[in-house]
């Protein structure tokens, strides 16, 4: 149903253990944002690109598809940030005024969105190294390792279940809707909108006490305690994320 | 009677995740009538179903109503799911208003009649399923056999001409399936075309007067009840059970207490 | 009609058509993404979500220990506010939007509550969509799980207490905790890149101006939406 | 084989919302007994299931699991729970985890075994249930039938005496429903005691050594599935229909065709 799910239950590096998979992903996305130099983000993108489509077995496309979803956001705020109004012209690298009014963008400040850009590119490319090879499942139990409270990480568990649950209900009230001229016209929109989300609304009330029943027939007693299949731990695996990471930090360093 | 009303044209779609759900399917059917189609879950008869009304858009073929190719635009999709409505499987999913007068309301409002209309039809419709009493009663608050008929009530105000019914019977218990029949029998005899999915090979036996067979995807065998699950390859093939009349039938055959033609005329079956 | 206001037009319709062409569907537009905020801002952002986080799991597990089915309850309730926000909204302007959610999961299960749901939906959108990110999740949780709820529920008590209707509360407290965290995510933005002249202030409105015409519809449409789904609701 | 291990004595319940929902049942099943309880949509059938192992409580009446009264104070009914199991209807309203294999831990994790125990029941009820190789797919990518068999893994898991199943087979197609069937037989030739609630009269007929037929919160028979079915007044009440080895039995009575003893012993029925 979501595209990244379904290729982190089916990728080539699902047995890999968790850790080894979300201590690579952060640890390179930090160098990646401290970096000073534009280097750094196009290397990590290239080895996200590299360890995504090669190790992973992702198709490319797929990829290049996924790293478009941000860029509206991206392309937006680098070019609010690229570009700036002032009654003051000067110190304008290109500009146009109009009335007095000068629209246009300075040089540091187009450095900056360059970098900005590419920073960001080079960090989703870790979100996704992390998204698309990791099951949520396993995710959740990293982070019980690290002590985040159990209420947050039962919440999760509960949450990204019953996502698909409801996602599915929701698609299939919205294609009865539409069987029935649902959507047509505007106000119909609002119609068909406002009983989706209030039917929606009532499954939520109505399951989760059925779920508490059955629950409570397999014994819950207010905690809820569920063992995880544990993945091999790979020293091999350590190694090459330090041999990954020591020259990238190095570059950082040596920059500045 | 024997016009063509709907048809299925060498159509192929698979759903965005990579699925192949429908492959290479033709199917006619002509008007008033009442055709039943058979498979296992999965086989792919509701995704066949959302293309009947253009809720799922074909990846090559298509659909052709009244000898027309379906037109995908706003407008015509409109005209076309005036004409061809579908009951979903789960009532609870068709039921997304409050009350019951909302909800079988919701259809004739958004084909922008006037309120006297959509009242008129909806009153029309309660009447024709024995909802009229229910009127007010928020819809959480119906029996599973209620629902359902609401949930059709919904459609009927639409006014359509063929009518397509998900897994009717499935959660209903045998006195209201059997109520459910009846009506289905009231709507065939207006001269609506009526076309349901089922696994229940019994039903779809008594009921029906054109049968196809889905097995993943493909239809495997198409045509009149009776000589089609006399050819029991196919019945196991489609992972389904034969009917118990013609089980019954061929054992007797066996023990030579029979003679070999199919047992009874259609529409003399079993329960239902 | 002088050049000068034919060259204002056209500049106003290329803005329009640029935010046309670079948001179909107006998709998320409010949520920073993955790695955009420089290393400090996003440890601040971190930082100043934490002490919410905490203050929410205490309540919540206060519920919870009280009536143990309210943990399947806001589960439940937080799959719901990731799906809602996965729905697309007809947008007053025509176009299209994805509600948050945010002034109805206030209204219905408090403000400290929609802080830890807010965050973990958020972790969801990150991982599940791309939407958001690890590293700028205490700046989006800052703006739409703290601010935006704290707002709408500030201002349907308050209005509730003035006497005004059901409807007007709910649409204005869904409203404004809209606008708020679109207002606040703007302010992150600009404290994390001040203009070269006029610093924060600037930065921030340039962001406010850009936003503004998928924000703006967006709040409205999911005011009167809100109110139909509260009107639904409380009549049964 | 005679010991009683479940018993429901004058159980009255009524829901906060003032349903009636039970009145006055009494029902006795016997350990390793196959016990099917038929009756139409709303008739309690799974109401009774939740007081038996606690889950509601009873207004007036009680349930003695192995002679004695059970108790509702939250040890002992783990205790209780430890040995009746329930699967739910919906496995969606069941499965809390997106992990097959997490889910079927959290029943047994309860009883507080150690995780080595654990996971080996687990393994266990993943090999009865024939869901080991569902173990790294996630619940939502999984097939009704699948989520249905992992659900029923969940239960295993905790290793009861008793498993109830609530309508086990309804939206299973007929090849499903018969894979089931045999689970429930391989389940019972262990020694488990089973009981499921359903509105098929075919599969009670052919699968269960005792019958009991709910109609309104009530029982309103209970013996042998042959000799129950042959009141065909009963069956009627209860909005259900006749099986049709009866129903066929019975015209060829009429027609002297037959004796009229009742026909086949059971476990010897058609389909299912």
């Amino acid at each position: 149903m979501i595209s990244i799910d379904c290729y982190a239950y089916s990728n080539n590096l699902k047995t890999v253990h968790p850790v080894e998979k979300s201590l690579f992903a952060m640890i390179t996305m930090v160098v990646c944002l401290t970096s000073p130099t534009v280097i750094t983000p196009l290397i990590v993108l290239a080895l996200m690109a590299g360890g995504i489509v090669c190790k992973a077995g992702i198709p490319a496309r797929v990829f290049v598809k996924l790293m478009l979803v941000p860029l509206s956001f991206l392309l937006l705020s680098v070019l609010t940030i690229a570009f700036s109004i002032s009654t003051n012209p000067s110190g304008f690298w290109l500009a146009q005024t109009i009335n007095g009014v000068t629209v246009g963008t300075r040089y540091p400040d187009l450095i900056t969105a360059v970098h900005l850009f590419l920073r960001s590119l080079g960090a989703v490319s870790c979100l996704y190294f992390l998204a698309l090879t990791t099951p949520m499942t396993e995710l959740i139990t990293v982070l019980n390792k690290m002590r985040v409270p159990v209420i947050i990480t039962e919440l999760m568990v509960l949450i990204y279940r019953f996502i698909f649950v409801f996602m599915e209900t929701a698609t299939t009230i919205r294609r009865a809707q539409f069987s029935r001229s649902g959507y047509v016209s505007f106000k119909s929109s609002y119609r068909s909108l406002s009983r989706l989300f209030s039917a929606l609304l009532g499954k939520v009330f109505v399951k989760s006490q059925e779920l508490y029943n059955s629950m409570a027939a397999r014994c819950y007693t207010g905690e809820i305690k569920v063992l995880t299949k544990k993945r091999p731990v790979s020293l091999r695996n350590y190694l090459i994320i330090t041999g990954l990471e020591i020259p990238l930090i190095l570059l950082n360093l040596l920059w500045r | 009677m024997a016009e063509l009303i709907l048809e299925a044209v060498d159509l192929e779609y698979s759903y965005p995740d990579g699925t192949n759900a429908l492959r290479k399917v033709n199917l006619q059917v002509q008007q008033g009538e009442k055709l039943a189609i058979l498979g296992s879950n999965g086989a792919g008869k509701s995704t066949l179903f959302m293309q009947f009304n253009g809720i799922f858009r074909p990846n090559s073929g298509s659909i052709k109503y009244q000898g027309q190719d379906i037109s995908y635009k706003s407008k015509e999709l409109i005209e076309l799911r005036k004409k061809v409505g579908i009951v979903f499987q789960d009532p609870d999913s068709q039921l997304f208003s409050a009350s019951v007068y909302q909800d079988i309301s919701f259809g004739p409002l958004n084909l922008g009649l006037s309120e006297e209309k959509v009242a008129e039809r909806v009153k029309r419709a309660m009447k024709d399923t024995e909802t009229t009493d229910l009127e007010d009663k928020p819809t959480h608050l119906l029996s599973y056999g209620q629902k359902k008929r609401v949930s059709i009530a919904g459609v009927l105000a639409m006014g359509p001409e063929v009518i397509i019914f998900d897994e009717p019977t499935a959660g209903l218990d045998p006195r209201h399936a059997r109520e459910f029949m009846q009506l289905l029998e009231k709507l065939s005899i207006e001269g609506k075309t009526i076309i349901l999915s089922t696994h229940d090979v019994d039903l779809a036996y008594s009921w029906s007067d054109q049968m196809a067979i889905m097995y993943r995807g493909e239809i495997i065998a198409h045509g009149k009840p009776g000589e089609l699950l006399m050819r029991s390859e196919i019945v196991e093939r489609a992972d389904l059970t034969l009917p118990w009349l013609i089980e019954m039938h061929t054992e007797l055959v066996k023990k030579r207490l029979a003679v070999s033609v199919y047992p009874f005329a259609e529409n003399e079956g079993g329960f239902a | 009609m002088s050049l000068r206001k034919i060259k204002n037009i056209s500049l106003l319709i290329a803005y329009v058509l640029a935010v046309y062409i670079v948001f179909p569907n107006n998709a998320y537009a409010m949520h920073i993404m993955e790695g955009f905020l420089p290393f400090n801002w996003a440890a601040f952002w971190w930082m100043a979500m934490i002490p919410f986080v905490i203050v929410g799991v205490r309540s919540i597990k206060k519920t919870v220990t009280e009536h143990p089915s309210l943990k399947m309850l806001l589960g439940m309730a937080g799959a719901f506010a990731f799906v809602l926000s996965a729905l697309k909204i007809p947008s007053v302007t025509g176009s299209c939007s994805h509600p948050t959610g945010v002034g109805l999961g206030t209204i219905l299960f408090g403000p400290t509550a929609m802080t830890v749901l807010g965050m973990i939906v958020l972790i969801f959108q990150a991982l599940l969509l791309a939407h958001g990110g690890i590293t700028t999740l205490g700046a989006n949780t800052f703006s739409m799980g703290i601010v935006g709820p704290f707002v709408s529920y500030g201002i349907y008590k308050g209005c509730k207490k003035l006497g005004a209707p059901l409807w007007l509360s709910v649409f204005l407290s869904a409203t404004i905790g809209d606008l708020m965290t679109y207002i606040t995510t703007s302010f992150q933005l600009g404290l994390a890149f001040p203009a070269a002249s006029g610093g924060v202030m600037a930065s921030a409105l340039k962001f406010m101006g850009i936003f503004a015409f998928t924000q703006l519809p967006l709040a409205i449409s999911e005011g009167i939406l809100t109110v139909m789904v509260i009107n639904i609701l409380s009549a049964y």
